[in-house]
Formats: C-alpha cells, sequence, structure tokens
C-alpha cells in the first residue's frame, strides 16, 4: 500500500540514531593491525642477509638497490657484505614477493603504517635506517611469527634466530 | 560441466556446410578462412548442432608473421564451448571480416583489438579506438611495438 | 500595550515580552520624546534582533543536521570544530569567507552575483511575522499568512537565475526542474493552509496560534498537515525532492559554478529556509508558542527541533524522486487532496458557524482523521506510482537511431 | 510557430559524481529525455596486458589485483585458475576451499559497494551506502587476518595459496556469518518495499533474455534477464560441484531485478561459506612448484564466476617464464554494451540509476 514500504524503511533508520556509532575517531583511538599486517617499515636482519639479491630480481617494481662487496668473513654466506641496500618504499606496493623470495628469512614486512614524508626522497629506505631500527617484523609468509607478532611493545626486538624460517 | 565440443567434428560441421571454409584443423584447433569467417560465424550461430548464441570474448595474439583473431563460443541451450581461430596475415592491414551483426557482443571488443592491436574488422559500424586517444599512433600490444620505459 | 501581569517582574518584562517592553523602555528614555524616533529606534532594534535570529540560529540548524543525520548513518559527525563539534558552522562560513570566488567569464556577470542575494534576502524577511512568545512579534500583520507565501515564491527566481547565469548545461538542468518543480508545490502549499484559514478564521498569525487553545490544529487538519509537510519539503529541496541539487545526477545542480562565500549564501539562505518552514509548522499545527510552564520561546525551539529532526530522518532514508512523478505527484495527488481538503473543512465551519458554538468542536478532529486515511487509500489507488514504462520519443526526434545509421552519420560528418 | 529546440550534448564524465570511477559517456539529449549515449573509455587504461608480457607468472598476480579493485581476490582466482589450467595441475583440497571461502566473501563485499552506490545514485543519500561498507569493513579485516593487506591481497599463488589461515580466522569468520543475515534482513527492510525505489526501478530499463545473451553479458545483469547461466553451475571450478545453492533469477531483467538478484546472492554467498567453513579439510595449501614455473608451450582459457560477471584469461605461453600474451576478458567492460540500447529514450536521472544497475569497475573496463 502506498507508504507502507517507506515508513518501515524509517523505523530501520530510527533504531541506527539511538545506538553507538560504529566509526573510529582514528588519532585518539587506533585500529589494531592484524599479526600478518604488511606494513611500512621492512625490518632486515644483516647477519642473516648474504647479499644474493634475489628479492631485487624478484620484486615486479624493481624498487630494491643491492650494491654488494667481498668481504669473506662477514656473515653465513661469508662471500658478500652490503654496501647499498635501499627499498624505495614511495613506489613500493607492499606484496610481499621479496619476503617470500628470501632464501634466507632476511627480509620482513613491518606492522605499523604510520610512516610519512614531504619529499620523495624521505621514503627511500637505506641501509642504516635498516640496520638499527627497531625489529617487528610482521607473521607474513613467516609462520613461526604468529605468536609473537601481537605481543610488541615499543621498545621490543625480535633477535635473529627467533625470526628464522 | 560446460563440454568442450571436440574440434574435429566442429571443423567436420563447418567443412559439410561451408566447403573450403577451414584451413587447418587438428586435435586443438579450428582455423577458418578469414574472409570466410562471416558466415562460419552466422552458420554457427544458427545450425542445429551448434547454437552458439553467446560469444565468450574475442581476443587476438600477434605471432609476428600473422595476427591470430580467437573467437571463444559458447552455447547457452546446451552448455557447450569452442574456440575458433583465424589469421590476418599482413602486416600493415591485417583485415578480419567483424562479426558484430551475428553476435552484438563483440562490438567494443573488436574496438579494442582494433585500438591496440591493429587488426582491422571490415564490416565493424563504429571502428575507432576505444582504450587511447585517437591522436596516438601505432598499435601498443604488437610485438614490434618499442616501449619508451624511463629510466 | 499591557505586558502580562499588572506589576511584571524582571523576568516577565524582559524575557517573555521582550518587543512591547522594549518599546516602552524607549518611550521612557526619550522622556516622551516624538513618537516617530520612538517607533523608528524600536524598529531598528527590533530588525536587528529578528534578523539576527536566522543568522545565528542558522549555523546552529546546519550542526544538527550533521549531527542527528550521522547518527542516523550510524557514525558521529563533526566533533572536531569546538565542544562536540558545535562550532562546525561557524568555521564553514570562516572558510568560505577565505576561498576563492570564482565568477566563470562566460556566465552572466550581473544576475550571477544578484542570484545569492535575491535567494537570501526573502528568507530572512519571513521571521518578523511570526509570533515568537506570548505578545513578541514584530509585525504582527493581519496578512500574515498570504505575506509569508508570497515572499517565499521569490527564492524560485533567485535559484532560475542562478542557474541560467552560471552557463553550466548542468545548472540548465537544475534551473529547469527548479522552475517546474517550485511552481507545482506552491499551489499545494498555498491550498493545504485554506484549512487552517477557515477555522482560525484570520490570516493573522497569533490569532491563528490563540485559536489553538485547546486542540493543535494538527489533529482538525490532518491532510492539511501532510499536504503541506510534502509541499514544504519540495521547497526546501530536501528528499525525496531534492532535484535541484541532486548530487548523483546534476553534481549540485544550479550552485555548480558558485564557490566561496556566494556559495556559502545559497546554504544559508536554504537552512534558513528550513528554519523558517520549520518555525510556521510549528505555530501553524502545532500551536506555536503555547505550552504548560515553560515561557513560549522555549515551546517554540523544542517544537522546531523536533520538526528538523523528523526532516533529517526522512531526508536520511528516502531515494529521491524522478522530475516527471514529482511534477505528477503534485498535480495528479498533492492538489486534488488540499482541495477536497477545503471542502470538508468549509462544510465543518458551515455547520459551526450554523450551530453557533464559538470554538471549533473537539470532536471534529477524529471526524477529520478517518476522512483522511479513506481519502488517501482511495486517492493512491486512483494514481497508480508505477514505473515509468519505455518512452518512444515523439516522432519529431525520429526514432532511436541504430547503431549503424549513427555510425554512418559520423563517418559521412567525418569525409 | 512551434518553438525550435535543439538537442545539447551533455559530457557526464570523466569526473562526476556517479560514473563509478573514471568514465565519461557523452549524452545527446532533448530537454531531460536521451537520444543518443556514447560511453568513452580509456581514463584508467595502464595497459596491464603489456605489462604481463614481461612478468613472471608469479609476478602478475600482483597485476591481477587491480583488475576488479572491490573485489582482488576473484581476480587473482581467475589468473590462477587459467595458469593451473595451462600446467595442468590442481591445487591441494584445503587450498581449494580457503580459495573459495575467499571468493564468496569477496562477491559479498563488491555487491554491498555495488548495492550502495546503486542507491546513492538513486538518492539515498549515503544511509544504505554506510550501512553496506560498515558490513564490507568487516570482511576487509577478516582478510587483513589472513593475507595482511586490505584492499590489493596478492594472496593467491599457482597451485594454492600463499599461506594457510590463521587460527582466530574461523572464529572471526564464524561471528561476521552468524551477524550478517540479521543485516541482509535489515537491507530487504530498509529497501525492499520501498514505494520511491519501487517507482525510480520497476520497468526501468528492461533487458530481454535474447539482447542479453546477444550483447555477451555475463553476471547478475545476465540472470537478472531470466537467463540460468552461472559459472559456479553450469561450469563448477575449484569445488563448487560440492557445494549446494541457488541461483536466483530474474523474471522482467529490470533495473529492481537486478537491485533484487544481486542481495539475494549476498544470502546464497553466505551459505556457501558455511557449508565450507563445516567441511574445511585439513592438509597442506601450496603445491610444490619451482619459484619461476615454465608452463609447457600452448594456450589456455580459464574463467571464474566473478562478482561483476564471467572473469576469463586467455594466456598463451610459449615455454619461458613470462607469458607471450595475456588476454583478459573483463566482464564489466563487455557489460557496457548494451548501456547504449537500455538507455536511449530515458531520462537523465534513469540514465545514472540503469549505470549504477549494472555495477561497473572501471578498473577492470579500462584494464
Amino acid at each position: 500500500m502506498y507508504g507502507l514500504g517507506l515508513l518501515k524503511g524509517l523505523s530501520v533508520t530510527i533504531r541506527y540514531a539511538f545506538k553507538k556509532p560504529f566509526t573510529v575517531q582514528y588519532p585518539e583511538t587506533k585500529l589494531k593491525t592484524q599479526p600478518r599486517y604488511r606494513g611500512y617499515e621492512f625490518v632486515w636482519y644483516e647477519d642473516r642477509c648474504t647479499g644474493c639479491a634475489s628479492c631485487a630480481k624478484y620484486c615486479p617494481l624493481g624498487i630494491i638497490k643491492i650494491v654488494t662487496k667481498r668481504a669473506p668473513e662477514a656473515n653465513i654466506g661469508g662471500k658478500y657484505a652490503l654496501d647499498i641496500f635501499d627499498i624505495d618504499t614511495g613506489r613500493c606496493m607492499f606484496c610481499a614477493l621479496c619476503v617470500e623470495a628470501c632464501p634466507y628469512d632476511a627480509l620482513f614486512m613491518g606492522v605499523n603504517y604510520e610512516r610519512a614524508s614531504y619529499t620523495r626522497g624521505g621514503l627511500v629506505v637505506h641501509i642504516d635506517e635498516l640496520r638499527n631500527a627497531k625489529k617487528m617484523p610482521s607473521a607474513f609468509l613467516r609462520p613461526n611469527l604468529e605468536v609473537q607478532a601481537g605481543k610488541y611493545t615499543e621498545e621490543s626486538s625480535l633477535n635473529p634466530n627467533e625470526a628464522g624460517r | 560441466m560446460t563440454r568442450e565440443l571436440g574440434f574435429q567434428d566442429v571443423a567436420a560441421a563447418i567443412e559439410r556446410a561451408l566447403p573450403g571454409a577451414v584451413v587447418q584443423s587438428s586435435a586443438n584447433l579450428v582455423l577458418v578462412d578469414s574472409d570466410k569467417m562471416a558466415a562460419v560465424a552466422k552458420f554457427l550461430r544458427e545450425a542445429p548442432g551448434m547454437e552458439f548464441d553467446f560469444l565468450t570474448s574475442v581476443s587476438a595474439v600477434d605471432y609476428l608473421d600473422y595476427f591470430e583473431v580467437v573467437y571463444h563460443l559458447l552455447s547457452i541451450k546446451n552448455n557447450e564451448s569452442t574456440v575458433i581461430k583465424t589469421r590476418a596475415y599482413s602486416r600493415d592491414y591485417p583485415a578480419v571480416p567483424s562479426v558484430v551483426n551475428v553476435w552484438q557482443g563483440a562490438d567494443f571488443q573488436e574496438r579494442e583489438i582494433f585500438d591496440l592491436m591493429g587488426v582491422i574488422f571490415t564490416g565493424h559500424p563504429n571502428l575507432k579506438r576505444i582504450m587511447l586517444w585517437e591522436g596516438f599512433e601505432g598499435h601498443p600490444l604488437r610485438k614490434d611495438y618499442i616501449v619508451v620505459t624511463p629510466s | 500595550m499591557s505586558p502580562t501581569g499588572p506589576n511584571p517582574n524582571w523576568f516577565e518584562r524582559w524575557v517573555l515580552d521582550f518587543i512591547p517592553s522594549t518599546a516602552n523602555a524607549l518611550k521612557d528614555l526619550l522622556g516622551h520624546g516624538p513618537d516617530w524616533l520612538a517607533y523608528i529606534l524600536f524598529a531598528l532594534i527590533g530588525g536587528f534582533i529578528v534578523v539576527n535570529l536566522p543568522a545565528l540560529l542558522t549555523p546552529l540548524f546546519i550542526w544538527i543536521e550533521r549531527k542527528v543525520l550521522a547518527r542516523v548513518q550510524h557514525r558521529v559527525g563533526p566533533n572536531r570544530v569546538g565542544p562536540f563539534g558545535l562550532l562546525q558552522g561557524v568555521a564553514d562560513a570562516v572558510k568560505l569567507m577565505t576561498k576563492e570566488d570564482l565568477v566563470p567569464d562566460s556566465a552572466d556577470k550581473l544576475v550571477f552575483n544578484l542570484a545569492p542575494l535575491m535567494a537570501a534576502i526573502p528568507v530572512f524577511l519571513v521571521f518578523p511575522v511570526i509570533p515568537y512568545s506570548a505578545r513578541a512579534t514584530l509585525a504582527d500583520l493581519n496578512l500574515g499568512l498570504l505575506y509569508i507565501i508570497s515572499i517565499t515564491s521569490v527564492t524560485e527566481v533567485a535559484i532560475f537565475a542562478a542557474g541560467w547565469s552560471s552557463n553550466n548545461k548542468y545548472a540548465l538542468f537544475g534551473a529547469m526542474r527548479a522552475v517546474a518543480m517550485l511552481i507545482s508545490y506552491e499551489i499545494p502549499l498555498a491550498l493545504s493552509l485554506m484549512g487552517v484559514v477557515l477555522i482560525a478564521g484570520t490570516m493573522q498569525l497569533s490569532v491563528i496560534v490563540d485559536t489553538q487553545r485547546y486542540m493543535p490544529m494538527i489533529l482538525l487538519q490532518p491532510i492539511g498537515f501532510i499536504v503541506f509537510v510534502t509541499a514544504v519539503s519540495a521547497e526546501l529541496n530536501r528528499t525525496p525532492f531534492d532535484l535541484l541539487e541532486a548530487e548523483s545526477e546534476l553534481t549540485t545542480g544550479y550552485h555548480v559554478e558558485y564557490s566561496g562565500m556566494k556559495w556559502g549564501v545559497f546554504m544559508l539562505a536554504e537552512y534558513a529556509a528550513a528554519f523558517a518552514y520549520s518555525l510556521l509548522i510549528a505555530t501553524l499545527f502545532f500551536s506555536g508558542w503555547k505550552g504548560p510552564l515553560l515561557p513560549g520561546f522555549v515551546w517554540l525551539a523544542i517544537k522546531v527541533f523536533f520538526i528538523w529532526c523528523v526532516f533529517i530522518w526522512i531526508r536520511g532514508t528516502f531515494p529521491r524522486l524522478r522530475v516527471d512523478q514529482v511534477m505528477a505527484f503534485s498535480w495528479k495527488f498533492l492538489v486534488p487532496l488540499s482541495l477536497m481538503n477545503v471542502l470538508v473543512t468549509a462544510v465543518e465551519v458551515n455547520i459551526q458557524a450554523n450551530q453557533g458554538w464559538e470554538f471549533f468542536p473537539m470532536w471534529f478532529a477524529p471526524i477529520n482523521l478517518v476522512i483522511a486515511v479513506v481519502l488517501i487509500v482511495i486517492m493512491s489507488k486512483l494514481f497508480k506510482f508505477e514505473g515509468q514504462t519505455r518512452q518512444v520519443l515523439p516522432s519529431r526526434m525520429g526514432t532511436i537511431i541504430p547503431v549503424t545509421q549513427a555510425a554512418e552519420r559520423a563517418a559521412s560528418k567525418a569525409k | 510557430m512551434p518553438i525550435k529546440t535543439s538537442p545539447i550534448i551533455v559530457n557526464i564524465g570523466p569526473h562526476h559524481p556517479s560514473t563509478h570511477g573514471v568514465f565519461r559517456m557523452r549524452v545527446m539529449f532533448d530537454g531531460e529525455n536521451i537520444i543518443d549515449l556514447e560511453p568513452v573509455f580509456g581514463y584508467l587504461h595502464r595497459g596491464t596486458e603489456k605489462l604481463a608480457e614481461e612478468r613472471t607468472y608469479a609476478q602478475i598476480i600482483t597485476l591481477t589485483d587491480r583488475l576488479d579493485y572491490l573485489a582482488s581476490m576473484s581476480n587473482n582466482l581467475a589468473y590462477v585458475v587459467s595458469v593451473e589450467k595451462l600446467l595442468g595441475v590442481k591445487a591441494p583440497e584445503r587450498a581449494m576451499y580457503i580459495r573459495v571461502i575467499m571468493a564468496e566473501l569477496m562477491r559479498i563485499a563488491s555487491h554491498l559497494i555495488g548495492l550502495g552506490s546503486f542507491l546513492n545514485d538513486l538518492g539515498a543519500l549515503a544511509t544504505p551506502w554506510m550501512y553496506m561498507f560498515r558490513e564490507r569493513e568487516k570482511i576487509l579485516d577478516l582478510c587483513e587476518m589472513v593475507c595482511g593487506a586490505r584492499i590489493t591481497y596478492s594472496y593467491m599463488r599457482v597451485g594454492g595459496v600463499s599461506m594457510d589461515l590463521p587460527p582466530e580466522f574461523m572464529g572471526a569468520l564464524r561471528q561476521f556469518c552468524d551477524d550478517f543475515p540479521h543485516r541482509i534482513d535489515e537491507y530487504e527492510k530498509l529497501l525492499r518495499e520501498n514505494e520511491i525505489l519501487i517507482s525510480r526501478t520497476k520497468g526501468v530499463a528492461v533487458l530481454s533474455a535474447e539482447t542479453a545473451k546477444n550483447n555477451s553479458l555475463s553476471g547478475p545483469v545476465l540472470r537478472a534477464s531470466g537467463v540460468n547461466w552461472d559459472l559456479r553451475k553450469s561450469d563448477p571450478y575449484e569445488i563448487y560441484d560440492r557445494l549446494d545453492f541457488e541461483v536466483p533469477i530474474g523474471q522482467t531483467g529490470d533495473t529492481y531485478d537486478r537491485f533484487l538478484v544481486r542481495l539475494e546472492e549476498l544470502r546464497q554467498s553466505l551459505k556457501i561459506i558455511n557449508q565450507c567453513v563445516k567441511d574445511m579439510p585439513i592438509g597442506e595449501t601450496r603445491l610444490k612448484l619451482p619459484a619461476l614455473i615454465r608452463p609447457p608451450k600452448g594456450d589456455a582459457y580459464g574463467h571464474v564466476e566473478a562478482p561483476k560477471g564471467e572473469l576469463g584469461f586467455y594466456i598463451v605461453s610459449d615455454g619461458t617464464i613470462a607469458p607471450y600474451r595475456l588476454k583478459i576478458r573483463a566482464p564489466s567492460f563487455i557489460n557496457l554494451t548494451a548501456l547504449r540500447e537500455m538507455t536511449v529514450g530515458y531520462k537523465l536521472a534513469d540514465l545514472i540509476v540503469v549505470f549504477g544497475s549494472i555495477d561497473v569497475n572501471m578498473g577492470e573496463v579500462d584494464r
């Protein structure tokens, strides 16, 4: 009959007028990201990395730049040490194919997403920044991290052998 | 389960109806002579055993010495599908008759192939570029299209 | 000009009857100077108060709309600017003032700049006539209702001027729709008030409020109320009649080329009109400022708030009607309905006159309600509201051009 | 002397609030009636097919995310199914169950946006849209739990899925599945008998079954015209042949039927998810394939019932690590062939509503 459908619709919307809104006020309350979140900072363990650059080859956009030099005693592989390890997160799409490609589990995705910069250059992650950043790796493609990933605090940092595959 | 109609008997049926239309047919290929394509299309649509009333997709592949236009056909009534291919050999004026009069759905797909691959569909009512702007020279999906990637 | 009681305390004198009291105070101040000076000063002060009333309350109105609409949509609404986002209206106004004020060069400059003024001024002229409290009406015209209806129809000209002068195809669509819709909704707007005027006997708003001493007019005039509210929601371009600024079709219709404070004035005019009409609905149908205990204008504010919330509630729920459906709805449904309402009320007033009762009898209310329901059911059955079937164009336009013909024509043109 | 009026040509788009992305229609109007309409594409053309020719089979998965970016898992699924057809392998059981759950979640998410924007075009100012987006947020959270991303997942791999489901996923999914039917009832109560919606969409832009098949439309648009064609039933891939669900079919093929078909498909997808959750097997989720797979020479066409219609990949391989040619059969692109026929003769307001009812995604149209 004319108008009853409209009244039914009104009854639905009035009920929501008195419910608690579901939206989250961002700066005050932040959504907790899932353990497998492919976040913004890359986590890199230098002593596991042998400079084989398979992550650079595997990346669809080719945004990882690796320059190595011969340094026999440096790490597990015992052959190469890295001079330059740049990841241009300005062009990165966070598909984590590099994490999948790394045979030595040296590279991980990060967990949080608040990293902005005024210049494009500022988005390029350099090797020293990777070295002394806090290690909070995401559990993507690393199932063994599933249990720790949830419990990162500001200062906690995962040592390398816990992070391995 | 959509039954893949045997390529041999599709080719035989076409040959019976339109002698000389099938250039080559093997276990997984029915190659139709390009200028008989319109007749073959009408036959495939109306013939009692066939009734392919749904054109799933029209694609083109650049094999450098010829362009191959692939028609994926489907008969919703008796749930069968088949693949028909034709070839256009010339490089600067590859022409294949358009099937828009038989299946209206081929309209945009043929325009897109003309736009990106350069295959001209004779008889298409509105053959102009669909993806790129009118002033664009060249057809990017061709193998010999030089792509200048920014350094 | 006697204030409410024999010796009014300061509250009654300044709050309840602030306009007549100011007039008397001025007279004493001037020591029985010439009347005309007191009158001018009084008009200035009264005018200042009544013009600032919408100017200050409209941002509050906008805030209420955004908050209640947000709640209906299960979200929070503005809460960053000021406590609970109260200063949002002010923040918008300041932002609009700092924004660049573009005038498209192909626009008709004079009409383009005049349109916002034409839209805003008539709305502010409505406020002096509305009775806010027992005796607080700046200008209690005895033709109050006719004045309001005629003033508010000026906005149609403004909207058409805005749409036409900004030389933009979408604005043109909005302008054409504006003329068609707003005019065709003036008729039911006026007709639905006939019932109220018949019962009250005059067009003077304060007297109309007086006649609702025992019973609000909505009970006596259910059809009148329904038709009036629908027509008002069309005048205000609110859903389901917001064709003029249909965001999804016309990208905000007639004021698409406006920016900065010109656009701000349109928004101010629109929400001030909504404020004015809510006040009007409150005074005409919900017995204005009458109510137990609380002073007059507080009751008026509460009623206006609830009416405004119902408008927002409707805006949050209903989709939009199409242009031809809106027109058909007005001419085929609202106008006959309000005509019948006038007939029924005239018969009742006639009976009241014959019987010689002093006030409109109360038992007419249920009868009117039954008549209303019966009329609406019959009318809606009569007026089938089906989707519009495929409309073949008039032969002048020729049949629909099949693809092949269009291509040949394009090809021939290209040669 | 009759007033001489001349038709005007209006560009609706590419920057217009209701073109669902960057899409332009050159429409010739006589007053409000549409005389002729010509869609213009290409504003979001990124040359996906050309890019695919210089990427390995694993890297193309990141390309397929960006096709129908509102339901990128089903793009992944379509690509992966066709590559597996080319290779002649089959994913393990558990991976197939996970894929079907994800594909159906994507169908729900895509239909929610489709219905939400359809109602926005109708003028219901963002209220149903907000209710539907709230449900879509829950689905995005589920996907973030599984693969770490919210829109561009790249979760599926040739021969399975990249990672197994996390332990807490099943609980969250069951909670979503218990709460969602009430939400659908709410949408039905809000919208189904809404007189304004009915009067705006019933009998508008009727598409007969014959023209739908002739224009090779697919998906809810085809089923709303009464054609019983759903790839999950007629050509079941993965494990759809073991699941029982109905395919909603419209009667008249008008805009109201397209709306109802999508609303009903929400329920059917939920039914599928519940069945998959019930008998989910244990086992590994990914075949042991070399990192750079080299399919045998030849071609294959795999297709999947994506939310918008039949999404197919025609892959020609020449034995190297990158495909020789990758053709994407995009449902939204082909569904637009009927737009001109459906809207000529109607008004501007109807054009926007009919375009909304076709539910097109520009990432898929322009590729």
